[in-house]
């Protein structure tokens, strides 16, 4: 099981990233009062309606620099829109969970932060979507980069069809992160050790990746992607398909990895939500009903629709 | 339960007979057609397998200048119209490969011809009754004698029924199959991952795919006419050539692996392109690296059955020349062929009789070759069969 | 365009009558001399010479076998390409011979019989009626009652040209019609069926009534089965055939280019191979395949004509078509 | 030099060029990041690629241009020329490379877009495919329609050319009827004959795919679909020869003790072998669609209380009615191209009836035959070969679009 | 919003079932005491291992007869055991909810009452499972009978890709149960009206089922279900894939359905348990770790996992 504290954090030999987002931040980051997590209001450019909850509540304790910066963004699936005025500031190193029904668009958001709706020819978007202030859907931005730096865990595990190694290997490889040979070797370690996956597999690292169970699966995803060292990772119900046990080793794995990557999850389970987030954002019919610390949300909800939807009201 | 009455109970055992019927019904459908298989292939078997053997004759061989240059006088005449044209053809070679041989006499057994291998085989021969008599007699002796017939697997086309054999159809066949696979895979794979992977879904994307569906349902024979015109008198490929019959069976299986390759794509689940793309892999390498490995056995089924459905192809060959009599097995994709169905069709037509069993029995060396491509491409499948 | 190689290999296409016959010597040039074994194609007489009268470069065939002369038409394509020195050999005749199944009674037909039977229209009160002929004994009473029913070649076919010209041709002249008549019965009684004999054959000896039309081989071949009807008397046999007294038979060609010799290695003694005594000779091995030598005069002719590269002329075709 | 030649050097010239391409372009790209890969926009491997593409696009394009254009008469350049010219452009091209190599350039999306293109070059072939055989029946069909008028052959119902064979062979007189190109008995016979086969195919077919996908047990149905599929690849000259010498007599030999007069070249016969031979490719397709029917359609007529054969017979087929639909028609267009068994089997005789006990001839066998005859080529009898190959083409797409469009129309009901 | 009360009950004039289970028996039934609802004891044959929540625990109120009486019930996919040993006594003519955390086997224990399982080929089934006494594995029986008998409502809504007429008439018609014409035509509206379809679609049965909203296209099914007048009916999580109006709709037809039909409700959703039934069995790893009054099972439960899983502490 793993230790809360047992954290390997960047003591691997991985090619360090050279120019992206400070690690050093963390501590002393104290400057933006009071705003950082909250939804951005009417000003930013392309939105035309401010979301209700834009007036202030002040939350308890403001931590961290934004991350990713989310301003008035619609999205459209042909004809559909499925996003409405989205705004939403993302803290950097912190977990922020995104909640709401079934079809209120939260896979559709999270998709919208490394790309991957691009793949969807239909999808048409409007707004702006800034990480680390530079514009995600700007035309000098190279998605593939992109991608490495905003990893991502989808609902279904989904593992190469390849060894363990070649799992966690193939994305360094491409990226050109870590020589073949000893460099690589320790850098799937340290992944694996980072996913709490090491123990179990270390001596069947050459075992096919999708012969593990379930649980196991999805850690390998989350090593896979946080071999590339990236800033981000998006974790779409990341256990959503797991019993309870493998589902508490991942959200235990989730509050390791909160100190040195900004995690936003998407989930169903509210209690999930409670258990991992420090920020919740709720969804409804596609636009943020409320954003705020998860506390708040759970037990003091502002708006009635958050409310009803806590309580089983509905959904 | 409670009872349901009289009706009820009536109308239930009706549905039950239906159900009965109507499963009968598709059994005997499959059974059809299993029966037809079977029936097909004893016939063509009955008919084919006595070819396997042929009539071998034991002679005196005398080697003399006079022999060489008249070799039927070097066969004593009692035996010289049963003794194989074609062989006695080959008398002047066995005194240049061996001089020695040069003012000898030697008893060898040499294939016969090809009406005693009839008549031994209760076939119409054509002899007559004294020959008849002569060969019951020589027969008797221990002289003649059916044997493995290896001219069919080892010699080229003849006139001659006793010396003709497949070697250089098979040869023609695999030159043009290879010409065939080079073109058509790399293309068709292209293609098919062009559509599948690459296109958006615009009208120039439709289009190619409309024009690839009704590729597959034009007749064969009009791709003859194509690879005519355009191979042949467009771009000056030599007539009944490996490559010109490759190149038009290409096209012609071109529209098949596209098809089959686009299922085998689909087949990978979307999930293995969020993973690669997730984890930042360009378009390219997602194809690469994940989708094109990991469909590789279905593309390759797929192949194959393309590949066998160009092999069994007759009718375009026929308009780009390779209904030719090749007894010599051809040397390079330029040099004239001719391929296994075409035989089979040429052999048909042949006025000798010992040419019907030939026929059959060239027919069964294609199912041989056929259901081993089958059976490759089952065995793929379920080899690599993978549920996602 | 032009990138096609000068070859070392003879290329023949042609006549499928030819065919067998050609590719018996093809073999057998190839088996006994330092040549490699030519490429034969059969295209029918029509494709051939129309590949063969395409140019004169390397890509275009030596020769083309014929189971008719070269047309003017074709001639004037032949010069009009480049081609202008052809020679042509006659190598023996094809008997075309009817016959049915050995289990069945004979015939016996004359060639106004025949055409009785096969054309599409009759002459009866000096008109031209449609054929209203449905059994042998409505022709002539000594005949059968047999349903006329004659399988025979496509109208794609030479042999079919052949038939009409020597058998209906012939016998319309004094029939009644008012010119050569050649048009065949479409109502089934003559069946076309396709170029392969060996099914005609097959299927006389499922069909007691019907007739077949064929090359004189595939009776050789199948005595077994199937019996020759004797024309105007005359039984189809080699020597009555040879004699020119069996009436249904034609000559065997093959032309062959003038330019390509000393171009393509081993052409004229290909030529002289099938030329020579051993192949189309009175005990010629072709003899036993089913051709008709000619008369051992016109062979020796033949064969200086073409061996001199003697070239054919314009007229001589306009002669040879008469 | 030969075309083989050509084609040779030129590879010859490219291979080692675009060798010597990629090892150029990688080290130019790690010299100019100084050794520092990361500082690369793309992985060093990325930058040999850009070179090998700029290399080896303009030196290609211009050696299949210059080669069609030689082809077709517009210029008259000796292929060594050619050749030259293609290698000078190929250096050319690695010199640029060479040039043009940053650690910002971004190789790999060029190399992406170099390779997109090549994957839409190769897509194209099918459309080239296509305008090929188009061009090459067009040309020869119309000498054939300058002869004979379209409407008389789409409409007449005798198929006659006799005569314009005599008018080739300059016998052709004043007493001679005119020849008749009616293609309406060709069609006629080609339809029966279709007919036949798919009344063969389809109810086998169907209730075969039936079976399979819903009655047989997986190992059965490992048995016997490949079994099935061995009908389809038996080569069709094959079946032609079983379907004359094997099954016709046998028709015959049927009809007669049913007191009936069938021709030994009779319809049904080839009819019957095309069925049997199609039977897999509808079975397949259809089982296909059967099985392509969710899960759940099953469960809610079996929740209901259905039999199976009730489920089959009111929910799956009506469900896959346009998948099946789609499939015959595919399998009918199949069908009316198919040659060598009717080439073997079927009779040459135009005849328009509608009794399949007769001998009729299909489009495809005149085809065949007037191309593999003896006529002269430039006979309209020949030439009728293009003309029949171009209205069968037409058909064909028709039905294959028909056949798509229920496809999409009805697409994805059940979703 | 559902109103308890507001019950149209059997108004309509279905062909009324002939001799199949007592509808007068609703009142006067207070027969059975105590245990009615409650798991089975290991007495039952075939059950070697009684569920720990055996143990007495008197039920407020019990109302109904046993209509489904599940005794020591072991199911297996192949080799895999799915479900355990259970033992349950569903009452007639009301509703019982099962829940669990996803994979407990809740599925596959719905589909055991109405042998949907056989279609598996690899299930293997021990132990009774009866329906009015008559064992539902027993030799005798006739699935085709049974499934009349016992309809089911399916998670994603699947309508046939018919007419919503056809939808309706196709099962009456198999199974002989009304004439065409009039008599059909009753049929299929009285269906529709106790489904509460009837309003929207009278003016379009022509209309293909396929073509209504998803909360619509479910209510067709269960009116589908309903026209063959089953005893039970098997809902599998029939509003999962709905919008919340939609599951509001689906919630209140249920509410209508109880007085008439014993209906049985797999959800993941325990709000929606504790609106809709009565009673509630947990289900966990394959076994009933707890049967109870719906409001006991969520207020005071008894075991530590109920309340776990209840509190949202795993799942
Ligand atoms: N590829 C697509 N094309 C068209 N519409 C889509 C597509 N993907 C999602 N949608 C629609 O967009 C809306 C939002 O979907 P999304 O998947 O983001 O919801 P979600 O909140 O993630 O729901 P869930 O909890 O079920 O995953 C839904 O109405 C959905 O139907
Ligand atoms: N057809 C099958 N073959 C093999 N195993 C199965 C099959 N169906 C279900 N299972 C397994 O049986 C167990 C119980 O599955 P079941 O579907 O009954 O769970 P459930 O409680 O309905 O879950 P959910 O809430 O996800 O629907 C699971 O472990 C599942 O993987
Ligand atoms: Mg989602
Ligand atoms: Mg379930
Ligand atoms: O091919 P033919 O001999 O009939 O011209």
């Amino acid at each position: 099981m793993p230790q809360p504290n047992d954290n390997p954090g960047n003591s691997g030999g991985v090619a360090a990233r050279s120019s992206l987002g400070g690690a050093e931040l963390r501590e002393g980051s104290d400057t933006v009062e009071g705003e950082d997590h909250r939804p951005q209001p009417a000003a930013a450019p392309g939105v035309t309606r401010a979301p209700e909850i834009a007036a202030g509540h002040d939350a308890e304790e403001p931590t961290h620099p934004t991350k990713v910066d989310v301003r008035g963004l619609n999205l459209w699936y042909g004809e559909t829109q499925a996003l409405f005025d989205v705004s939403l500031r993302i803290p950097e190193k912190d977990v922020t969970a995104l909640i709401g029904p079934s079809g209120c668009g939260k896979s559709t958001f999270l998709r919208c932060i490394n790309r991957m709706n691009d793949l969807i020819p239909s999808v048409a978007i409007q707004g702006q979507l800034l990480l680390d202030e530079t514009d995600v859907y700007g035309p000098d931005v190279d998605v593939v980069q992109l991608r490495s730096r905003v990893g991502m865990v989808f609902q279904k595990p989904n593992p190469f069809p390849k060894s363990i190694y070649e799992n966690i290997a193939y994305a360094p490889r491409i990226h050109g992160l870590a020589k073949k040979g000893a460099e690589m070797d320790e850098l799937v370690e340290t992944s694996l050790r980072k996913a709490g996956l090491w123990k179990e597999v270390s001596d069947r690292l050459s075992m096919p990746g999708t012969a593990l169970s379930g649980g196991q699966q999805q850690r390998l995803c989350i090593a896979r992607a946080i071999a590339v060292n990236p800033d981000v990772i998006l974790m779409d119900e990341p256990a959503s398909a797991l019993d309870p046990v493998a589902t508490a080793t991942i959200e235990e794995l989730i509050d390791e990895l909160r100190s040195n990557y900004t995690i936003i999850i998407v989930t169903h389970n509210m209690q999930q939500a409670a258990r991992v987030a420090r920020y919740t954002a709720f969804f409804h019919l596609g636009e943020v009903i409320e954003y705020d610390d998860t506390d708040t949300i759970f037990t003091n909800p502002r708006q009635k629709r958050t409310e009803d939807y806590i309580t089983g009201r509905f959904g | 339960m409670a009872a349901p009455n009289l009706q009820a109970e009536k109308r239930i055992r009706q549905r039950y007979r239906r159900e009965r019927r109507f499963k009968a019904l598709c059994v005997g459908a499959i059974l059809l057609s299993v029966l037809f298989l079977v029936f097909f292939f004893t016939d063509i078997i009955q008919r084919g397998y006595t070819a396997f053997y042929q009539a071998q004759i034991q002679v005196d061989v005398t080697y003399t200048e006079r022999t060489v240059n008249l070799p039927p006088a070097a066969v004593d005449s009692e035996v010289r119209p049963f003794v194989s044209r074609g062989w006695l053809r080959q008398l002047p070679d066995h005194v240049e490969q061996d001089p020695g041989l040069m003012g000898q006499t030697v008893t060898r057994w040499v294939t016969a011809d090809a009406p005693v291998g009839q008549y031994l085989k209760g076939k119409h021969s054509g002899l007559t009754e004294e020959q008849k008599a002569t060969v019951d007699r020589l027969r008797e002796a221990g002289r003649i004698e059916l044997a493995f017939n290896s001219h069919f697997f080892t010699r080229g086309d003849s006139k001659m029924a006793e010396m003709a054999g497949i070697k250089s159809a098979v040869v023609g066949t695999i030159l043009t199959l290879a010409v065939t696979m080079a073109v058509a895979f790399p293309i068709g794979v292209m293609s098919a991952v062009y559509l599948e992977e690459f296109a958006t879904d615009n009208r120039f994307t439709r289009f190619i795919e409309v024009n690839i569906n009704n590729l597959a349902a034009v007749p064969s024979i009009l791709y003859g006419l194509l690879g005519l015109a355009i191979f042949i008198n467009f771009m000056g490929v030599p007539r009944s050539s490996a490559l010109a019959g490759g190149l038009t069976l290409a096209l012609m299986t071109l529209p098949i692996i596209i098809i089959t390759t686009r299922a085998a794509l689909r087949a990978v689940p979307d999930s293995i392109r969020e993973g690669a793309f997730g984890v930042g892999a360009s378009r390219l390498q997602m194809v690469s690296h994940h989708v094109l490995p990991l469909s590789l056995p279905g593309i390759l089924t797929g192949s194959i059955i393309g590949l066998a459905q160009a092999m069994g192809e007759t009718a375009p060959l026929l308009l780009v020349g390779m209904m030719a009599f090749i007894p010599a097995a051809p040397e390079g994709v330029t040099d004239a062929a001719t391929v296994l169905p075409a035989q089979v069709y040429t052999w048909a037509s042949m006025p000798q009789r010992a040419f019907d069993e030939l026929t059959a029995a060239g027919i069964l060396v294609l199912l041989a070759v056929l259901l081993t491509l089958n059976a490759t491409a089952v065995l793929l499948r379920k080899r690599f069969e993978r549920r996602w | 365009a032009g990138t096609a190689e000068a070859r070392d290999q003879i290329r023949i296409v042609g006549s499928s009558t030819v065919y067998p016959f050609a590719s018996y010597v093809v073999e057998e040039f190839g088996a006994t001399t330092q040549y490699p074994t030519p490429v034969i194609e059969s295209t029918g007489s029509g494709g051939g010479l129309k590949l063969f009268c395409a140019g004169d470069g390397p890509d275009t065939p030596d020769i083309t076998n014929a189971s008719r002369p070269i047309k003017v038409s074709e001639y004037e394509r032949c010069q009009d390409n480049g081609v202008q020195s052809i020679s042509q050999a006659v190598i023996g005749s094809d008997g075309i011979v009817l016959a049915n199944t050995a289990d069945a009674q004979r015939f016996e037909l004359t060639l106004e019989q025949i055409t009785r039977a096969v054309a599409a229209e009759v002459p009866r009160n000096g008109k031209l009626v449609e054929n209203p002929n449905k059994y042998w004994d409505d022709i002539d009473s000594s005949l059968p009652h047999n349903e006329i029913l004659i399988y025979g070649p496509p109208t794609t076919s030479g042999t079919r040209d052949a038939f009409e010209e020597l058998v209906m041709e012939a016998a319309s002249e004094e029939m009644g019609y008012d010119g050569p008549y050649t048009k065949i019965r479409q109502d089934g009684a003559y069946v076309p069926a396709g170029e392969n004999d060996n099914l005609i054959v097959q299927k006389l000896t499922r069909n007691e009534e019907a007739l077949g039309i064929f090359g004189y081989s595939f009776l050789d071949q199948n005595r077994d089965r199937i019996q020759a009807t004797p024309v105007n008397g005359v039984e189809p046999t080699t020597e009555a055939i040879a004699a020119g007294d069996y009436p249904i038979a034609r000559s065997l060609y093959f032309y062959v280019k003038n330019g390509h010799a000393g171009k393509v290695p081993g052409l004229y003694e290909y030529v002289e191979m099938f030329l020579s005594e051993r192949m189309i000779g009175d005990m010629g091995y072709l003899k036993d395949e089913g051709l008709i030598p000619l008369p051992a005069g016109r062979r020796e002719e033949i064969r200086q004509a073409v061996l001199n590269k003697e070239r054919l002329t314009r007229l001589e075709v306009k002669a040879l078509n008469q | 030099m030969s075309t083989g030649q050509v084609i040779l050097s030129f590879l010859a010239g490219l291979l080692p060029l675009a060798l010597l391409a990629y090892g150029l372009g990688r080290r130019r790209a790690l010299a100019v990041a100084g050794g520092q890969d990361r500082a690369l926009h793309s992985r060093p491997g990325f930058y040999g690629w850009y070179a090998v593409v700029l290399m080896a696009v303009p030196a290609v394009a211009m050696a299949l241009l210059a080669t069609l254009l030689d082809l077709l008469g517009l210029i008259d350049a000796p292929a060594t020329l050619i050749l030259a010219a293609a290698l000078a452009l190929a250096a050319g091209g690695l010199w640029a490379a060479e040039r043009t190599i940053q650690p910002g350039l971004r190789a790999r999306n060029i190399v992406e877009g170099a390779v997109r293109w090549l994957l839409i070059t190769a897509a194209s072939v099918s459309i080239l495919t296509t305008l090929g055989i188009l061009l090459s029946i067009l040309f020869e069909a119309m000498r054939f329609f300058q002869m004979v008028s379209v409407w008389e052959f789409l409409t007449g119902t005798t198929w006659s050319p006799d005569t314009a064979f005599l008018g080739g062979a300059g016998r052709g007189g004043e007493g001679q009827a005119e020849a008749e190109f009616g293609s309406v008995p060709l069609f006629a016979g080609t339809f029966m004959i279709t007919a036949i086969a798919m009344a063969v195919a389809l109810p086998i077919g169907l209730l075969s795919a039936i079976f399979l996908s819903e009655y047989a047990p997986p190992r059965v149905r490992g048995a016997v679909k490949p079994a099935l599929e061995v009908l389809a690849g038996i080569p069709t000259v094959v079946y032609g020869f079983f379907a004359a010498i094997t099954v016709a007599p046998l028709v015959v030999d049927v009809a007669t003790a049913l007191g009936l007069d069938a021709s030994y070249q009779n319809a049904l016969t080839p009819g019957i072998v095309m069925g049997i031979m199609i039977i897999p490719f509808v079975s397949s397709l259809s089982d296909d669609v059967i099985s392509a029917i969710p899960m759940s359609m099953r469960e809610g007529s079996f929740a209901l209380g259905a039999t199976p054969s009730e489920t089959i017979k009111h929910v799956l087929l009506p469900a896959a009615l346009p998948g099946v639909v789609s499939a015959f028609i595919l399998a009918i267009s199949r069908a009316l191209g198919e040659t060598m068994i009717v080439v073997m089997a079927a009779g040459l005789r135009p005849n328009l009836t509608a009794n399949p006990l007769e001998s009729m001839t299909t489009v495809t066998v005149r085809i065949v035959d007037a191309l593999t005859g003896d006529q002269e080529f430039s006979s309209p009898e020949t030439l009728s070969a293009f003309g029949l190959g171009l209205v069968l083409f037409l058909v064909t797409l028709i039905l294959n679009t028909v056949s798509l469009t229920i496809v999409r129309r009805f697409h994805e009901k059940y979703e």
